[in-house]
Parts: structure tokens; sequence; C-alpha cells
């Protein structure tokens, strides 16, 4: 009969009206400044750099490879290579970012910087409410701004952050032991009355 | 004579001066509206509700949107030549007018009818008429509501083969249009072991 | 309660009191218009906010909450929005006929809304034929969606206003052919005196409402669908159908131009609904005795929203039709539906005089049956698309 | 010397505006056409309400009736297959995402394949069930959100359409879970994906899969019997098998006009050839078998769906041979397609040896399937025209690429 879909529809209809005010299984919406959604773990925004410790200069883990400048699709990152070095988290001397921008109106959160980054220096971060009324030079972020501690990291992606720190305390623990084995070779070398060896113990 | 007969007479005659001599189409029928609306506003003046309401729903509701609607198909309707105010027809047809309202101002004046006392206005309520259109004019009443069916039907023979016409030119066009993008239909695979649902 | 009914009345007469004699007559009706606008503009208001946040929640959102307690100040923001946008006017416009078009709307709008019976004794201008007079100027609204479409010189004004036309003066006939029927059993134009019949209770608590007899129920049934058409609503709404031709005749208004058409079409809309309240749903009478205490209007205004509420929720439902589909619609199925009402409504009255035990039911039944037939006899025509129901085969 | 940069407007062309720009003449009262007889032109876009983004339909109408129509597109062209050429073969993955912005996961499923084919990588087991299962999601997710803009263009207020993206929102929450964005997933790469399935994202899922149905009984309640719906689209824009077949149109708009067409079962790429699961076939090719297309796919994604999550095995997600950094093939040529939710996704590299691809071709199937309109929307009126594009189901984001 003619009208009977229609008023099946409108039984369908009247069944969300009501939902919508009992049922927040249909009234899904999240009213945004006040309520918030929990973010995701996984979630990403733009990239952060990571450093360890209390310095972010001394302890940033970046050592300006340029791995993540060259993989960037959409060629957003800018890195000067220092002249100098500083000792990394294992005390290895490596090149550090003199500058190092990442313009986030260019950036499309791809994640492909963190995928390539060798040395977990380059994370996502999940900050969101980035809008500016200045384009060109708000957007374009520099190393202090992008420079985060590991516990912000660890707070973003907790599962990401134990394990990287799992494996980056294995390789530390590893390089400590070579480097203990390494001195107590010398030291034992040393203290051997035999003659010493023309070249200087090589620092690891 | 009061202020409102003269504001409603004025807007009637203005605007029917204006529909005759207006240069756009569109905007002498939109006068033409405000002409029926004046005359209607005249009924009411009158206590002729009835006429009046007939007047608004007829002439202004159908009337009106036929003309335009006529004005609109008419092809190049708007782009007439400006023609000059003053040329031999207008002369003719001045003349023509004046002698025509001459004799009818002559007639009514010389009539014996107009020396007469006016009646008593009729007190013609809605009920009134609708019973004197079911007793005493029934007749005259069926004779014009079959004479509009008639025109209405012939009006509806008249678009349905229109229609038809060109649904056949136009279907024949897809076709055609279909044709020539289709070369040999390929092999294609067929369903091999089919289920139904009903939906 | 008598008190509590009349107030308005009474106010009235008070105000005018404070008037010299001969200013009197003017001032009865400048309240009159002052109060029409007055009334019509807030429920214009809170009917925009409503719409919206129904719609919302038929939609599982929240609506518009941000303006005020619950979002009900966002008329006001709207409104001041309205007003203070650039009234653009294309350059190749009739700019006098595309100004005049939004007026051309709002006063037969307003003339319609004023010979309503909004309660007992408030009628603001009462007329014999007053039926024949809301139909007289919602007939010419018809030109004001012309003048819109065809002054804009714009292609989708000129479509819309063509479909415009086209489906109001479609509408008008089932619509006016409808209301036949309660002529033909009040056997008055005046809506007063139709109100007035409707009064009373059928065995002491049915209410006597039109709608609740045969005829009257499909009357009414009809005049709701030739409603939704005339006011150009969902499913009906295509002079303005947005995914089609932009906006229809309203593409090139903006600003107040537009708030005033936007304005009219909800007036219509209200007028047209009162109009089906006071046909069918028994005007400002109370639904049952006990309720009576309540003062007319509050159930006048009640029933408007309900309708109203009505049509929120069909547009929240339906999709739109299409022009072609549209008029047959109105040419196949309401027209003969129409005409079959009156021969309905013709045998209810003259078997009125049937007076044996239960000739009411059998009335009843025999009515309700030939309409029932009809309808599913006429409803198969025009629902050609319900041809045989489509069977999917499924490939492994 | 310096260079002359004001316009000189010509005088002929009309009215000269304050500002250096020329009026175009003004349209002559009536000259627009359309009512008398006349045939009106319409271009329909590229900022009209209902062309799904910024396309243009330039249409002849005759009264209402469409008796000439031309697509036009192009507006959204940004150089993808180009900037694929100068990216490496991992930054075009991310590319992939934004050419049909509703299905990330199969564009980069269908990118990915074509990338393992030039290299031979082997995907292993775990990481097929989870393209498996995040390909039929994206099929849910694009089927449900297209309806619900097909009933918008019928004009049905956004209703349907917010139930769609309310059980949307739940499946993009599984993939912002999963992948760390709603819309762009970026998630599988050449020999398996990203990132591993975060704890407890199986029995999100199927608390997703086995809530759908339901949700699809309700949609189909309030639009598979509506008069009006059944009224618009039956016999409306109707697509002969032959004509579908020579203008190569595939997915649901092919098998809608009956061609038992799908490339899960004809190429059985993947693992599809575990899963049992059926292809629902039109037979009248209208707009309306285009819908129920959809729907009754939906259903079979969902039995698609169960099934995977069922047998889902543990193991590596990705080859370990597989190398993201620096990845560099052998000269050679590959093309793999998929059965995208808008129909044969396929993807074209040739290798030359370099980072980079020396050719990267896109097969849109919204594009291929646009070029048909034409022919479907002749002899109906421009209402139609409407919902007959809406049910191609285009993404410009795709067809411009």
């Amino acid at each position: 009969m003619l009208g009977t879909g229609i008023i099946k529809g409108m039984v369908e209809t009247a069944r969300n009206f009501v939902g919508s005010y009992h049922d927040p299984e249909r009234l899904t919406t999240v009213q945004y400044p006040e309520e918030r959604l929990a973010p995701k773990e996984n979630g990403r925004s733009f990239p952060f750099l990571v450093f360890d410790g209390n310095d972010q200069q001394a302890g940033l883990r970046c050592v300006a490879c340029q791995i993540c400048e060259k993989e960037c699709p959409p060629q957003c990152i800018y890195i000067n290579k220092s002249k100098d070095k500083k000792p990394d988290y294992v005390g290895k001397l490596q090149f550090y970012p003199a500058t190092f921008d990442i313009d986030i109106s260019v950036c499309m959160s791809c994640q492909i910087c963190v995928e390539v980054c060798p040395f977990e220096a380059i994370k996502m971060d999940q900050v969101f409410e980035l809008s500016t009324s200045d384009r060109f030079g708000k957007l374009l972020l520099h190393k202090p701004q992008l420079a985060k501690p590991n516990e912000y990291f660890h707070q973003l992606h907790p599962t990401d952050a134990n394990e990287v720190d799992a494996r980056l305390g294995e390789e530390k623990r590893k390089a400590e032991a070579k480097a203990a084995a390494a001195a107590a070779a010398a030291a034992a070398k040393l203290a051997a009355p035999k003659p010493a060896p023309d070249e200087p113990t090589k620092a690891t | 004579m009061n202020v409102a007969f003269i504001l409603i007479a004025g807007l009637t005659l203005g605007s029917a001066i204006a529909a005759m001599s207006l240069r756009n189409l569109v905007h002498c029928a939109l006068c033409t509206v405000i002409t029926f609306a004046g005359l209607a506003a005249m009924y009411l003046q009158l206590n002729a509700q009835f006429v009046g309401f007939a007047q608004i729903l007829v002439y202004v509701g159908a009337v009106a949107i036929l003309i335009l609607f006529a004005v609109l198909l008419t092809r190049n309707s708007e782009n007439q030549p400006n023609t000059l105010l003053a040329s031999p027809s207008w002369i003719i047809g001045i003349l023509v007018a004046i002698s025509v309202s001459g004799t009818i101002i002559y007639a009514v004046v010389k009539s014996t009818r107009l020396a007469q006392t006016l009646p008593p206005a009729p007190e013609a309520t809605v009920q009134k008429i609708g019973e004197q259109l079911m007793t005493n004019y029934v007749l005259p009443l069926e004779i014009v509501a079959l004479l509009l069916t008639a025109a209405m039907i012939g009006a509806v023979i008249i678009a349905m083969r229109d229609k038809n016409e060109k649904e056949d030119s136009g279907s024949k066009m897809i076709t055609g249009n279909a044709r020539e993008r289709v070369s040999q239909p390929s092999t294609i695979h067929h369903p091999s072991s089919s289920q139904k649902t009903t939906r | 309660m008598q008190s509590l009914d009349q107030i308005f009345v009474t106010g009235k007469q008070w105000l005018l009191a404070f008037l010299p004699e001969a200013l009197q007559p003017v001032g009865s009706i400048l309240l009159v218009i002052a109060a029409i606008f007055g009334v019509f503009a807030t429920l214009f208001a809170v009917t925009t906010i409503l719409e919206r946040k129904i719609l919302g929640r038929i939609q599982n959102r929240f609506g518009p909450n941000r303006v005020g307690p619950f979002g009900f100040f966002q008329p006001a923001a709207d409104g001041i929005k309205m007003l203070t946008k650039e009234d653009i006017v294309p350059r190749d416009a009739d700019k006098i006929i595309h100004f005049l078009a939004p007026l051309a709307l709002i006063i037969p709008v307003a003339l319609a809304l004023s010979v309503l019976p909004y309660g007992r004794n408030m009628v603001p201008v009462e007329f014999d034929a007053g039926l024949l007079f809301f139909f007289a100027v919602g007939a010419s609204t018809e030109l004001s969606v012309f003048m819109a479409g065809w002054s804009s010189r714009n292609k989708y004004s000129l479509v819309g206003a063509m479909r415009g036309i086209a489906q109001m003066i479609s509408y008008e006939v089932p619509l006016v052919l409808s209301t036949v029927t309660v002529i033909m059993i009040v056997g008055s134009l005046s809506l007063v005196k139709i109100v007035e019949a409707q009064s009373g209770f059928l065995f002491g608590f049915l209410p006597s409402w039109h709608v609740f007899t045969p005829w009257g129920f499909a009357g009414f049934f009809l005049f709701m669908i030739a409603a939704t058409a005339e006011s150009n609503r969902s499913p009906f709404d295509l002079p303005e159908a947005e995914s089609e031709i932009i906006a229809g005749y309203l593409t090139e208004y903006s600003g107040f131009k537009y708030a005033l058409f936007f304005m009219g079409e909800y007036w219509g809309m209200f007028a047209i609904s009162g109009l089906s309240v006071t046909l069918f749903l028994g005007g400002w009478n109370a639904p049952f005795p006990f309720l009576q205490f309540i003062p007319s209007y509050i159930w006048f205004f009640t029933k408007l929203v309900l309708i109203i509420f009505t049509f929120i929720w069909l547009r929240g439902t339906v999709p739109r039709l299409r022009l072609d589909q549209l008029m047959s619609f109105a040419w196949k199925f309401l027209l003969p539906l129409a005409l079959t009402n009156i021969v309905v409504a013709a045998i209810w009255f003259f078997s009125r005089a049937l007076q044996f035990p239960g000739a009411l039911g059998l009335r009843w039944i025999f009515c309700a049956a030939i309409l029932a037939v009809s309808y599913v006899w006429l409803g198969r025509g025009v629902a050609q698309a319900q041809r045989a129901k489509r069977v999917y085969q499924y490939a492994e | 010397m310096a260079i002359e940069t004001t316009f000189q407007p010509k005088a002929t062309l009309g009215r000269t505006a304050p500002g250096n720009y020329t009026l175009l003449p003004k349209t002559p009262a009536g000259a627009i056409g359309g009512i008398d007889g006349t045939v009106l032109e319409v271009a329909m876009g590229p900022h009209h309400p209902s062309t799904h983004g910024v396309f243009r339909m330039d249409v002849s109408l005759d009264g209402e009736t469409v008796v000439k129509l031309k697509p036009v597109f192009g507006y959204l062209h940004r150089n993808h297959e180009k900037i694929a050429e100068n990216t490496t073969y991992l930054g075009s993955v991310p590319y992939t995402d934004r050419l049909d912005y509703l299905c990330s996961m199969t564009n980069n499923w269908a990118y990915a394949l074509s990338v393992e084919r030039l290299a031979g990588l082997q995907v292993p087991e775990r990481a097929e069930y989870i393209r498996v299962i995040t390909a039929e999601l994206t099929r849910l997710v694009n089927h449900c959100s297209l309806i619900g803009f097909l009933m918008q263009d019928m004009g049905a207020m956004g209703t349907p359409l917010m139930y769609a993206f309310r059980e949307r929102e739940k499946i993009l929450d599984l993939f912002e879970s999963l992948s760390g964005s709603r819309m762009m997933c970026n998630y599988m790469r050449f020999g398996g994906c990203r990132c591993e399935l975060p704890s407890g994202w199986i029995e999100q899922a199927k608390k997703v899969v086995t809530s759908f149905p339901e949700f699809l009984d309700h949609f189909e309640a309030l639009l598979s019997e509506n008069e009006i719906l059944l009224a618009r689209t039956q016999g409306v824009g109707v697509l002969s098998k032959e004509l579908a077949i020579n203008a190569s149109i595939t997915g649901p708009m092919l098998r809608a006009s009956g061609v038992n067409y799908d490339i899960r079962k004809v190429d059985k790429y993947g693992i599809y050839d575990r899963f049992s699961f059926r292809v629902p076939l039109g037979e009248h090719g209208d707009v309306f078998d285009r819908y129920m297309m959809r729907v009754l796919e939906m259903r079979e994604s969902l039995k698609l769906l169960e099934q995977a999550l069922a047998q889902i095995p543990s193991g590596p997600i990705i080859d370990p041979k597989a190398k993201l950094r620096g990845f560099r093939q052998k000269p050679g040529e590959a093309y793999a397609r998929i059965e995208g939710p808008k129909g044969e996704l396929g993807f074209y590299l040739i290798s030359d040896g370099s980072p980079n691809p020396y050719r990267y071709r896109v097969r849109p199937p919204s594009l291929i399937n646009l070029t048909i309109l034409e022919d479907m929307c002749l002899g109906q009126t421009i209402a139609d025209a409407v919902i007959i594009l809406g049910s191609v189901d285009i993404v410009l984001g795709e067809v411009d690429r």
C-alpha cells in the first residue's frame, strides 16, 4: 500500500529522535572545547624531537643524519648539521642539528620520518590546537619548540616509549660493558710488564 | 467619494495605463495584476465580498499567472523594437477609441435608466449567491461547467500529444548515442551458481 | 476561567478605552496588526530554533546549542546576521521587481493570517467568506515566487520559479477541493462558524472534530499533503531543491530580503497549518470536556505546534520527489481522491436522516470503506515504482 | 624598463566598471532562454552543492530534460602521478591516502601490492589478514557514507547521512587506534603492515562488526522501502550490460548492471580465496540497483570480516626482507589491482633502478566510472542527473589526482 514505506521511515526517525535523549550510543557528538576524546596511543599530528635528561641541547637524540629530511614526502624538514660534535646517549661523539625546522603547514602527518629514523630521535606529537594568525612565522617550528623530553614521549606513546627505552638501555649497557671491558683490558695491558703498544687506546 | 476610493481608483487607473505603455511585457503583466487587485478592492468597497475575493482568486491567482506564462513562452517576447510613440497606427487607434467611447458616453447620458432612482443595494451574502446559483441559475452554471470541462480535456489532449512526440524523439536520440559506444559485447562472466534473495 | 480565556479581548477593550471615540476603530486595527506581527514573528523565531533542534535530534546531533541557554538565542543571532549582511542585487537583475518580490510574499501571508480564529472571540478580521479570502490571498503568493525567480536573471532561479508556480497551482486544486467537504457539511464559509460546528462532544467525551469522521480524516490527509506542497516543505521542496538548483528562486537573495522570504515561507506554513487546525482539528476547542478550563487560544497554538512538528519530522525523514512525479501525484492521486471525498461527504451529509440504532456506525463503515478502497486503488496506480519486488542474484 | 601591469579594458566588450576589469555585456532581459522552447545551458558546478567536490557538468536542458551533458573535471588536479615519480617508493604511500580520501586503506593496499609484485616480496600471513580486515572495513565506510550522500542528493535533509556517519565513526575509531589517523591511515607497507595491532583491537573490531548488521537493518527500514526513493531511483540512469563492459566500468556499478566481475574472485589476490563470500548482482542497472548493490555488498563484507577476525593468526606483520629506508628496485615493471570499494583500483609501476619509480600510473575507478555519465543522463531530468552522479560514487581526489 502506498505510504507504508514512508511510515516505516518515520518510525525509524522517531526512534532516533527519542533515542538521542537517553541513549549515549546514538548521540555520539563530543562537544569539543568542553569535552575531549581521550587521545589514542597511536595518534599522530606533527613530529617532535626527543631529548633525554633535562638539557634539551645536551640530551637531543638527533644526530643530524638527515635521513628524515630526504625521506619526507612533502619535504618539510630543514636540517643544518653542526660543525662540532657532542656525545650521544652512549657517550659516542656525534654531530647534532645546528638548526632543525619543520614547516607544519606543509607536513602531512604521515609519520614516515619516525619510521626511517635510526636513532629514535623523532616521534609524533598529538597536539592539534596549533592555529595561529601568522601562517609563515608561527607554523615553522624551530628546534627549541620541537624538542620535547623523553617523559613527554612516554606520556603520549607509552608502549612504544618503553620498548625504545629498553632497547636504548640495552645498547647503552652493552656499550658501557664494552667500554668497561676495553678499559679493563687497557688497564690490564698497562699493568702487565710488557712493552706498551704504540698506538693509544681507542676511546669508544 | 472618500479617500480610500480615490486612492484605489488612482492606483487602478495608473497601473492600467502603465500596463499599456510599459516596454517590458513582464512589467506590463505585473501592472495588470495591480489593476486586478484594485478592481477587487473596489468590489470590496461596494460590500460585494464574494465578487471581490473571487476576483483575487481567479484573476490575481490564476489569470495573471497565465498571462505571465504566455508572455514568457512567446519567443523573443522582450526584445520589442522601440516603436515611435506617434506612429500612424497610434493616431488611428486614438481616433477609434475616441469615437467608440464617445458613442458609449452619448448612449449612457441619453438613456432613461439614469433618470431613475437607484434601488437599495441588494444584500448579497455568499449563501444567497450560492442558493441562486443552485436554483435559478443552475442550467447556465452547468453549461459553463461543461464548457470548461470540455476545454480542459481538449487542453490535456493537446498537451499529451506534444509530450509523446517529444518522448519519442528523445528516446531515439538516447539509443542512438548508446549504440555508438557499443561495439561488440565481449564475453562476460556469468553467475556460475546463483542464489536468490528477495529484497 | 472565563476571564483568562478572554483576557486578550478584554485587554484590547481596556486599552482602546484610553483613546478618543473617533480614533478607536483605527486603534483597534493597529492593535490587531501589532498583535499578529508580534505573535507570529516570535513563533517564527521559536520555530526556526525548534526545527533545527528537532532535526538535529532526529539526526542524532545536538543542533544549535551555543547561543544562550540550550541555544535558544540562536534566532536573535541569526537575525542580527541577516540584518547586517550585504544586500546583493545582481547587476542584470530587474531591481524593482527583485525588491518587491519579498513584499509580495509577506503581505498576502500576513493577510491570510488575519482571518484565522485564534480563540473564542479572537478573530482579527471576521469575514462571512473567510475561507474564500484565505485562498484568494494565498493564491497571490505564487506571484512573488515568479517575481523573485524571473527578476534574478539567474538560470537556477528561473527553473526554481517555474517549478514553484507549477507546483503551487497544481496543489491548489486538491487543497481547495479537500476543504469543500467542510464547507458542504458546515454550510458556511465563515471560519468562526466552522470552528463552532466542531464544538461539543460525541457521547459526552469524544470531540466532534471533523478529523474524526471518515470524510474529515481523508480531507485532513489530503489537505496536509497539499499544504506541504503549498508551503514548499520537504518532500515537496522542489522549488528550493538545494542539491539540484542551488536554492531555486532564492538563489540571488541575501541579507534582509532573504530573511523576509524565509519569514514569509514560515508564516505561510503557520497560516496553512492554522487553517487545517480550524477546518479539521476543531480550532480552539479542547479535546476533552475536562480540559475545557485551559484557554482556547492555548489549544489553538498547541495544535498548530503539533502540526509544525509533524512537518519537521517528515522533513527529517523523506527524500525529495521529482517534478513529473510531483505532478502525477497531484493530478492522478490527490485530485481523484479529493473528488471521491466530496462524494463521501455528500453521502455522510444526506445519511444524517438515518436514525435507527447503529446508523452512525453503518455510515462510518460505509464511508470509510469507499475511501479506503479508492485510496488503495489510486495508490496502486501512482506507485508504479512498486512494480515487482526486486530479486537479487548472488554469484559464488 | 617598467612592465605595463594595468590591464586595458576593451571598449567593445561593454561597460567598464571601476577597477581595471571589464564587465560582460548585460544579459538582455529574457535572453536566459529555457522556457520559450530554447535550450537552457547550465554549468552545474564547480561550486554546485551536489557535485561531490569541485566538478562541473555542462548541461543543456530542454525544460528540465537533459539533452546534452559534458562532465568537466580537473579542478582538483595536483600532479599525483608526477609527484610520485619524484618521490621514493615509501614516500608515495601517504600520497595514495589522498587519492580516494574515504578509502585510504584500500589505496595503500593496491600500491603496496604493486610494489610487492615489483620487488617480489612475500607478505606474512598475519599481515594479509589485517589487510583483508581493514579493506573490508573500508568498504563498509565507503558504501554507507555513499548511500548517505546519495540520499542527500535526493534531498533527504542529511538524516541517512548522519546515521551513516555515526556508524562510520566507529570504524574510523578503529582505524585511528590502529594507524594513528582516522582517514589518512598510511598503514600498509610493501611487505606487510606498518605496526602491530594494538591490544584489544580485535575485540573492538568484533564488537563493531557484530553491531553493524543491526544498523544496516534500521538503515534499510528507513530507506529501502520508501516509496519516494523507489520512485526516484527505479528505472533511472539505466546502464546496459554491454555499455558497462565496453566503457570498462568496474565495481558495484558494473555488478549492478548484472556483470559478474569482482577482482576479489577473479584475481584472488591476498588471501581472498580462503573466505566464503558471495557477489551480489543486479539486473536492471539503474540507480536503485546500484544502491542495493552497496547494501548487499556491505552484508557480504560483514560475513567476510567475521571469518577474518575469527581466523587471524599471530606472527610477524612485515616481510623481514622488506626495506623501507633507501628502497630501490632493479629495473622492471608491475601492475597490481584490487577490488576497491569503487571498482578496480590499480597501480602500474616501472622501475629503472633508481630510488624513485620511473613511471607511476593509477587506474582510478572513479574517473573511469564517471566517463559514462552522459549516456546515463540523457533523456532524464536534471534532478535525475544529480542522483545518477551520486550513484556513480566518485571522489574528486581520485578523479582528478
